[in-house]
Parts: C-alpha cells; structure tokens; sequence
C-alpha cells in the first residue's frame, strides 16, 4: 500500500476505465441470464405446469 | 484505536472460535448423510448438531464478527474514540453469555429445532433466551455506532460521514428493523410456548413473522464484506474507489430493498397468499441490483489499480492486479462464488420457479456459496487486515493466507457444484440418514462422498485460518502501517454528499411504507381470519 | 440530522420514491389483477372470484377450481385434542386420587401394575397417553372386555382428572429381570429406524425429548409380554385405534423377532 | 481534477439501468410462465383445525388416497403426520389435471416430488393444495422435505404416475397402488 497514485497517473487511467469494469459485468450479467433462461427453458416448463 | 483493539479482539475470536464448532460439526454431518458409515450417529444428535452449526454460524460467527469489525470502523474510520465503551463490553459479555446458554441446551440435546426454528416444534426456553440475549447485546451494539455517527456529524457538520461508518450505521439501522419479526415471534410465540404458559401456536403467523427477519439477516452478514470491498480492496489494490456516492446509495439500497421481501422464503407455503408473493417477489429481483452494482463499481475501482499497474486492453487489469496480497486474492475468489451463489438465487426467487429446488440441496449450495463462501472468504481477508492492527505485529507469512484462502474457495466449489444436481435430481434437505436402497437416492451417493471430500477441504482451510492468526503472536517485526491507511480514497473524495446519502430519516420514512406495504395484509391477516393454532410439541421434555 | 434541506438533495429524494411507487404498481397491475384474472379464466372461474383467491381471501388457486368431498368422517378415534385438555391433563387434582382407588385392583394404588405381564404401568406415563386410551375404551374405538366396561360411565372431567393423577407419580424402578440383551440390530431401529423400510426410529415418538405426537406413550418400565402382545394387535389391525394408522403401518413392516426384541429392550431400559 | 465526476455517475446509472434490464427480463419470463401456463406457487388459504383433523369428513382415514369426484376431477388427498405419509403410495394417471391435497394434524412438512414441480409446505392450520398434470410415467419419490422432529429423514412416500389408460377408479372411484 505505497504511497496513492499520484494525479497525471490517475488521469491517464481515467480516460480508459470503466470500459474493461464495464465489459466484465456485462459478460457476468449475461452469463447469469443466459443460465437462468437454460434453466427455465430446459428444465424449469418441461417439468410441468404447476398453479 | 483506544478501546476498540480489545473489544475487536474479543469478539473476533468469540466470532471465529465459534466458527471453528461449527465446521468441525459441518463436516460430521455431510459424513453422517454420505453413504460411509458415521460415528454416534442417531437423529437426535444430528439434528442437534444441525441446530449447533446453523446457530453458531448464522447467530454467533455473524454476530460477533459484525460488532467487532463495527467497534474497528468506529474508531479508525471516525479517527475518536468510542462513545460508552464500558456499554460494549456489557454487550460483549451479555453475547458471550446468551451464546453459552444455547450451546449447552443444544448439546443436552434439548433444543433439536434447528437454528430456524420449526414451531409448534418447542424446544427448553435457554435456547430462546441464550439468542435473545446475543440480539440484544446486537441492539446495544447499534445504539452505539448512531451514537458514534451523531457525535461525529455534530463535530464536523456539513462532513459527509466515512463511507465505512456510513455503511456499518446503515447495517445497524437495518439489523434494528429485521430483528422486530423475530423478536416478536420469539417474545409473544415462542418463548411463552416454552416456558408453558400455552399451549398451542399460530404456526401460520410464526413463520411469517421469521420471514421478516430471515432475509435482512443475511445481509446484516453480508455488508462488513461489502465495507471490505468498497473501503478496503481498492487501497489494498493499490487504486481508488471508483464511485463513493454509488457506494452509499448501494448500502441505502440494501437497506431498502432486504427488508419487504422476506416472502420469497416461503413462496412454497400455503397460508401466504400470491399476490403478496409476486409482490415481493418483484421486489426481491430489485434486490440484486446493489450487488450488481457492486460488482461495477469494484471491477471499476480494480480496473482503475490494474491499469496504474500498466494492464492494457480490455481484460489486461485483471492479470496486472497484485494477486499476492490476500484482501485481492479473497475478493476475486468471493465475486467468483458469489456469481455462482447469485445465480442459484435467481432461480430460488423466480415465484413459481421456487417450487423446482424449494428445500432441496439446490438452496443449500445457493447460502454456502454466498454466506459460507463470499462473506466468510471476506470475514477472512478483513482479519488478515487488521490483525496487524490488533497485535501490532506485521503478517508473519503472506504465503499461508493465500493457501488458506485458496484452499476455502476450492473446498467451497468442490462442496457445493454437486449439491446443485442433486438438488434438481429432488436431494431433499435436514436427512441424517438416506435410504441409498432406494434405486433414485442411490444415484446420489457416490455426489454426498464427494461433496463430502469438499467439506474436508474446508475445514483444512478453517483450522489453517485459525493458525494464521495465532502465527501473529510470535511473529516479531512491527505492524508498519496506521490503522486509518486501510482504507481507500475515492477519485473524487466528497466534499459534499448530499443529505439525503448522509443520514437515513429519509430511507426509515420509506422503509415504513415499503414493510407496510408488503408485509401489512400478510401479517394482519392471521388476526382477521382466526387461523386455527397447532399444539406445542415440546423436544425438551420427558415423554 | 444537523443538514439542512439542501436544493440538490430533491432529486435524490423524488427519484427514491418514484422508483418504489412504480415497482408496487407494476407489481399490484399484474400480482393482484391481471395474472388472476386470465388464470381464472382459463378455469372458468370469474374474475372477482379468481381475485379474491389471488389475493388470500377465499380458499383456493385462481387457476383451478376447487375440489369438493362430501366423504362423512369415519376416524378411528374420537378424541378431539385442544389447548385447554392439554392444560387439564397436566393439572393433577384430588378428584383422580379418588377415582383412581378403582383402578388399583389390576393397575396399583400407586400406578404400578400388580401383573407387568397383563396390565400397563400407569406411573409416570404421559396424561395426555392414559386419556387417549381411556376416551377410546368409552367411546368403542379401542375393546377390551374389563376396560370398556370400566370407562364406560366415566365422564370426561374423570378421565382427565384420572389421567393427570396417575402420570404423576413417579415410574418404577425397573425389577432385575434376566432377559439376554436385545442386540444391536434392535438398538439400531430405537435409535435410528429402518430408512429402507420408511420405519422411522422408535424414539423419534417415543423416546424422551422426541417432540413427537403428543399422545405416543412412554415404553420405558412396561412389562415385555404387554408390549409385544400390543406390537401384535396393531400388526393384525385388531387393535386399530391409533390416529392415522401410525403403528399399524410401522407394525406390519415388523418381523416377530422384531417384536420380541424391541418388546425386550423397552422393558429392561431404565431411561432412553 | 480534469476527470469528471458526472461521467462517473452516468457509467453508473447505465449499469443500474442494464440491471434492472436484465432483472425485467426475469420477471418477464414469470410473468409469461404465470399467464400463458398458468403457473402460481402452491397458495391456498383454506383453514382447518390440525387437531381435530382425524374427526373432518374430507381427511378421514378411508377418504385418502386418490379419488375420482362425479364430476371427473382427479383429487389426491394425503395426510403428512410425524413420521408418515397416509397413505404411503398413490397412483395418478399422467396427462391429466390432478389436484393433491395435504393437511397436517400435529407439525410442519413438507413434500417435493422428484423431477416435477410438484412442491409445497403443509402447515397445520391450512390445506395445502397443488395442481398439476404429470408427463412422465413411473415411481416418484415423494419425501417429507421440512424438519418435523426426529424422524423426518424416514419420512418418505411414493406417487406412481400410470398412463391414462391403466387408470382404473374402482366402484366408489378410489384408486389405491396395491389394488392396481
């Protein structure tokens, strides 16, 4: 834990930032999507209508 | 740190001796349910051993570990010393003491009723009031971090509160609401029921009443992970925060939207009606919202110390991360679980889809995963933190926290993947034997044994955790850093935070609306239409 | 809170309620109206009635309809459990000492039967267990040519009153009886019943600190011929008074070195 | 600081907006299960006294079991109490709209049947009612899925679902597995 990063640094990284945060989210959230659709489809309603 | 280093002390260890219990007792019962023969196996000592794992963990680990992480932030995060300390160590020891009335009705064998209690299932009235005491030490506990934040706000008006503080008093706040639900339960219900004054229960209205609290508990437990995440992880990444706003509105959030949803534990049940279960149902799906903002917001505070360590492109901060420090190692491995954990809660809360792993091992593997493997992962990472703190003395072994933390998160896969087959293959939940003569349940043994194999793993894991930590007291050179560097900066440290994110009387008023909303009618209505009560089975008494 | 109302925390606080506000109308639109309604109509049913059942006021799925049965009772026992029997029966009263001078001719002053062999020890069983049988000796659910007669003119403040008097003395100590010991498998099916089977184990009802139904009887300190002679009547059905046909089913399941074993064990433990 | 901290909480506010997207689409997906195929959870406010449930007409001892009402409405009526299903076993053609119907005289269960969506609590107080058409045919398991006391893990039962065609209701329209 040195010293902070200092503020050209901080900037220079700002520029870029919250794309890659961004785009593991994303993949993250779609993933947990695209599974819950699987399990709903493949075999969630296959199991029978139950109300 | 004035008072709080022994108070933390305290009820760190109160927290983790529990926790140790709790996982030796953990693994006896995943042997127990396995096709391999166990010792001292008969349901009643199973089904108390279950009450003691989910007690100790869900009541004393949690608990503790809240207050004394609590105790922790109140003075390195408000830089004062704690108001009332001689209150603390009342509560401390009024904990300590309600958690050894449970444990020794439990082990009498008195007190088979599981930590969730199964009215009109009754067990000896010591393991009610040995919890009400561990709440009530909590409830004390609270009243001193608003104390703690009052004083701090008047010292420094116009301030926006610490987000670590601003985070534990929002915990507070919402452990105060939850623990109305079963606290009425076990004042007007249960505790009667046990000491005889009834007879019988309205058993309908007692789990209601459970469901209110059960589903703020677990975040009661989850956010001194999360304070980690926001406030520790990116000063240990060696980054900044990437947004201390959202920080703050994602604990509101939390504080909002934990409370009026505890419905969705007992979508299966028939007294509960379902238009009140879609409603909470709907307001459940908004509960994940604030994970998955944090999920953004600390991959953003990552992204920020990847790229400072010169990760380029899309994905290359996450390889340029220091991995070899263990509060980032623990937060990669409790994203990961709680991705895995996250999804089994998607299908739990879907209304009707609940009805496919309800009480099944689906839902076991889904709270191992979150509470047992992200918040404990994190329970870990934090002491490892602030031990130096504590003993004043510098880590001793970096290489053996990683090893611990490594070998938690493979036993805590390895135990839970298979639990979430046989949950959908109908592995119902709370058996001590399984009939594996039966062609079906058959099918399953040879997944229990490896399930089995993963507890093993963990509880290596836990007994090394406890070593790690003892490895402090003989370790020599001196904790290097200040108590308040632990925590991060964020890229634009607030001057100004808007009222409304520096205190909750605006989130208490719509906290009421909110419970009154989804929990009126399901309450009230055990009191219009006189539901029949069940007679009180008492699992303490002489036949 | 010292802050004062600043402008810029409006938006904060309009957008908090908007968003709450409108999840509960999406929420009450569909969850109380229209998933109800077109479910119902798919069962037939009206929409006010599809509603109310939505909404918990009348029984029944708003997707179905709902099932009817005219069956008449036929139980197999009459007793009608309920809070207050419950606080009566563990109340002992002097009316029982009284009445109980005529059980003493088979069943002792004291509850301590005079022949293990024929007749249960009273002492120290469970009051709601003495009611139960007593009520289905009266009521014809259970025969037994001396004990229907017996209860016949009770009335049921005396057999509540004789109940709790007899559960209140202490049980007796258990007379030396040179029976060989009943073996593992039969200790295996106390503790922990037979899964293959579905026999659950014996203690889960009878054992102390079970939590089991209320009126399962105390085994401990009975005479073995009483108990496997009882193990017997309920695997003919002769005897058929147990609600929901408990023992019946677990009876059948039992071989009769089975019966005898666990006949055996009961009567030489002194506490389980 | 050049960098600005509306870019910030805009990011933010579009990964909320992303959320709550993705959390619509869920509901979406039960909002659809519930209209199109009619699937609620098993709620069914309907009363009854657990301890006088042996003396009711409808869960009297020889009225359980699976039944055909007049009206052609297939009814399955179980009795979960500690540490037994009554009856043990039942039989349900497959197909075909059947109605199960539980009730409890002393504590609280529970039954999932395995590979179906057929689950619910039984509480005492309440019926607790599930209906549904099973597809496949065979022996499914139907455990006791909710601690009930020391016996809980031996409490299992058996639904024998049968093509429609084997589905034969006798005299009175009771179909019971050791009759078939």
């Amino acid at each position: 834990m040195a010293t902070g990063p200092s503020d050209q640094d901080l900037e220079r990284v700002m520029r870029e930032v919250p794309r890659g945060a961004f785009a593991l989210a994303a993949l993250t959230t779609g993933l947990l999507l695209a599974g819950w659709l699987l399990v709903y489809f493949l075999i969630f309603l296959p199991r029978g209508m139950v109300s | 740190m004035t008072h709080a280093r022994n108070l933390t002390f305290a009820h760190l260890w109160v927290a983790f001796i529990a926790f140790t219990i709790a996982l030796v007792l953990g693994v006896w019962q995943m042997w127990a349910r396995s096709p391999l023969p166990a010792p001292f196996l008969t349901a009643s000592t199973y089904f108390s051993s279950v009450t003691a794992h989910g007690t100790a963990t869900a009541y004393v680990l949690t608990t503790f570990m809240v207050m004394g992480f609590g105790y922790y932030v109140a003075e390195t995060a408000l830089a004062r010393p704690l108001p009332a300390p001689r209150w603390a160590w009342i509560a401390f020891a009024l904990g300590v003491a309600g958690t050894l009335m449970a444990v020794v009705t439990i082990l009498t064998g008195r007190a088979a009723v599981l930590f969730t209690f199964y009215p009109p299932l009754i067990a000896s009235v010591f393991y009610y009031l040995g919890l009400v005491l561990v709440v009530a030490a909590s409830w004390i506990w609270c009243v001193l971090m608003l104390i703690a934040m009052g004083q701090w706000k008047r010292a420094n008006p116009g301030r926006p509160v610490p987000l670590a503080m601003f985070a534990t008093v929002a915990n507070a706040v919402m452990w105060l609401w939850t623990t109305v639900g079963v606290a009425a339960e076990l004042l007007f219900q249960v505790i009667p029921a046990a000491l005889g004054l009834k007879a019988e229960m309205d058993v309908g209205l007692s789990r209601t009443l459970f469901s209110w609290t059960l589903y703020a508990i677990v975040y009661f437990w989850l956010i001194p992970s999360y304070i980690a995440f926001y406030t520790m992880v990116p000063q240990a990444a060696g980054g900044r925060l990437y947004s201390d706003t959202m920080g703050r509105l994602t604990f509101v959030l939390f504080l909002l939207y934990s409370l009026p949803v505890g419905l969705h534990h007992l979508l299966m049940d028939p007294q509960q009606s379902n238009a009140f279960k879609f409603l909470q149902v709907a307001l459940t799906a908004l509960v994940s919202v604030p994970t998955l903002l944090t999920v953004f917001t600390i991959g953003a505070s990552l992204e920020i110390a990847g790229r400072l360590r010169g990760g380029r492109g899309l994905f290359g901060w996450i390889a340029a991360l220091p991995w070899e420090r263990p509060m980032v190692l623990a937060t990669g491995l409790a994203f990961l679980m709680l991705g895995l954990g996250g999804f089994g809660g998607l299908i739990n809360m879907s209304y009707g889809m609940n009805a496919m792993v309800h009480n099944t091992s689906w839902v076991t593997a889904h709270f191992h995963l979150i509470f047992g493997g992200t918040v404990v992962i994190m329970y870990f990472a934090i002491a490892y933190a602030i031990w130096p703190t504590l003993t004043g003395r510098a880590a001793p072994s970096l290489a053996l926290q990683r090893l611990q933390l490594w070998l938690w998160f493979i036993g805590m896969l390895v135990m839970t993947l298979p639990w979430h087959t046989l949950g959908l293959l109908g592995q119902w939940r709370r058996v001590a034997t399984f009939n594996y003569a039966d062609p079906i349940i058959a099918a399953w043994g040879p997944w229990v044994i490896v399930s089995l194999i993963g507890g093993v793993i963990l509880l290596a894991s836990g007994l090394l955790f406890v070593y790690n930590l003892l490895e402090f007291n003989v370790a020599r050179e001196p904790n290097a850093e200040a108590p308040g560097a632990l925590y991060a900066t964020a890229v634009h440290p607030p001057a100004r935070v808007p009222a409304t994110l520096n205190g909750f009387r605006l989130w208490n008023a719509l906290v009421l609306v909110l419970m009154v909303l989804a929990y009126g009618y399901p309450l009230a209505q055990f009191f219009i239409i006189k539901s029949p009560e069940a007679l009180v089975h008492r699992v303490d008494e002489r036949r | 809170m010292s802050d004062e109302p600043d402008p810029r925390d409006r938006p904060w606080r309009l957008w908090a309620s908007v968003a709450i506000l409108s999840v509960f109308a999406f929420s009450v639109l569909f969850g109380f109206v229209l998933l109800p309604v077109i479910q119902g109509r798919g069962a037939g049913l009206d929409a006010w009635t599809s509603i109310c059942r939505a909404l918990g006021i009348a029984p029944g799925s708003p997707a179905a309809p709902q099932p009817t049965s005219d069956a008449k009772a036929q139980p197999t026992t009459r007793v009608a459990w309920s809070a207050g029997l419950m606080e009566a029966l563990a109340r002992p009263s002097a009316a029982g000492a009284t009445l109980a001078s005529g059980c003493a001719a088979c069943h002792g002053r004291d509850g301590r039967s005079v022949d293990t062999k024929l007749y249960p020890d009273l002492a120290g069983q469970s009051a709601a267990a003495i009611y139960k049988q007593l009520y289905d000796f009266k009521q014809g659910s259970r025969a037994n040519p001396v004990m229907s007669a017996m209860a016949q003119p009770l009335t049921e403040e005396q057999m509540v009153a004789l109940s709790a008097h007899f559960a209140s003395f202490p049980v007796r100590a258990i007379a030396p009886v040179d029976l060989a010991a009943p073996g593992e498998a039969i200790e295996r099916l106390v503790a922990r019943g037979d899964p293959a089977r579905g026999i659950p184990a014996c203690n889960a009802c009878h054992g102390d600190q079970s939590g089991g139904p209320v009126e399962a009887p105390r085994l401990t300190h009975q005479g073995t011929q009483y108990l496997a002679a009882q193990l017997r009547a309920f695997k003919s059905a002769e005897r058929h008074n147990d609600i929901y046909s408990r023992m019946r089913s677990v009876a059948a399941a039992l071989s009769d070195g089975e019966i005898d074993g666990l006949a055996a064990f009961y009567s030489i433990t002194l506490a389980y | 600081m050049a960098i600005a901290e509306e870019g910030i909480v805009r990011s933010e506010l579009r990964w909320a907006a992303i959320s709550i997207g993705v959390v619509s689409v869920i509901m979406l997906a039960i909002i659809y299960a519930g209209l199109v195929h009619h699937i609620n959870p098993p709620s069914n406010i309907e009363t009854i006294d657990p301890k006088t449930l042996h003396l009711t007409g409808e869960f009297t001892e020889p009225n359980l079991g699976t039944r055909v009402a007049a009206d052609g409405q297939i009814t399955s009526r179980i009795v979960a109490t500690q540490f037994t299903f009554v009856p043990r076993c039942i039989v349900l053609p497959a197909n075909r709209p059947v109605t199960l119907r539980f009730a409890t005289p002393d504590v609280i269960h529970g039954i999932l049947v395995t590979g179906t969506n057929v689950n619910t609590m039984i509480v005492p107080g309440y019926v607790s009612q599930v209906h549904t058409v099973f597809t496949r045919t065979g022996d499914l398991l139907m455990p006791c899925h909710e601690y009930c006391g020391l016996g809980h893990s031996e409490m299992s039962a058996t639904v024998r679902v049968v093509p429609p065609g084997d589905f034969k209701p006798d005299s009175q329209g009771g179909v019971s597995c050791d009759a078939r």
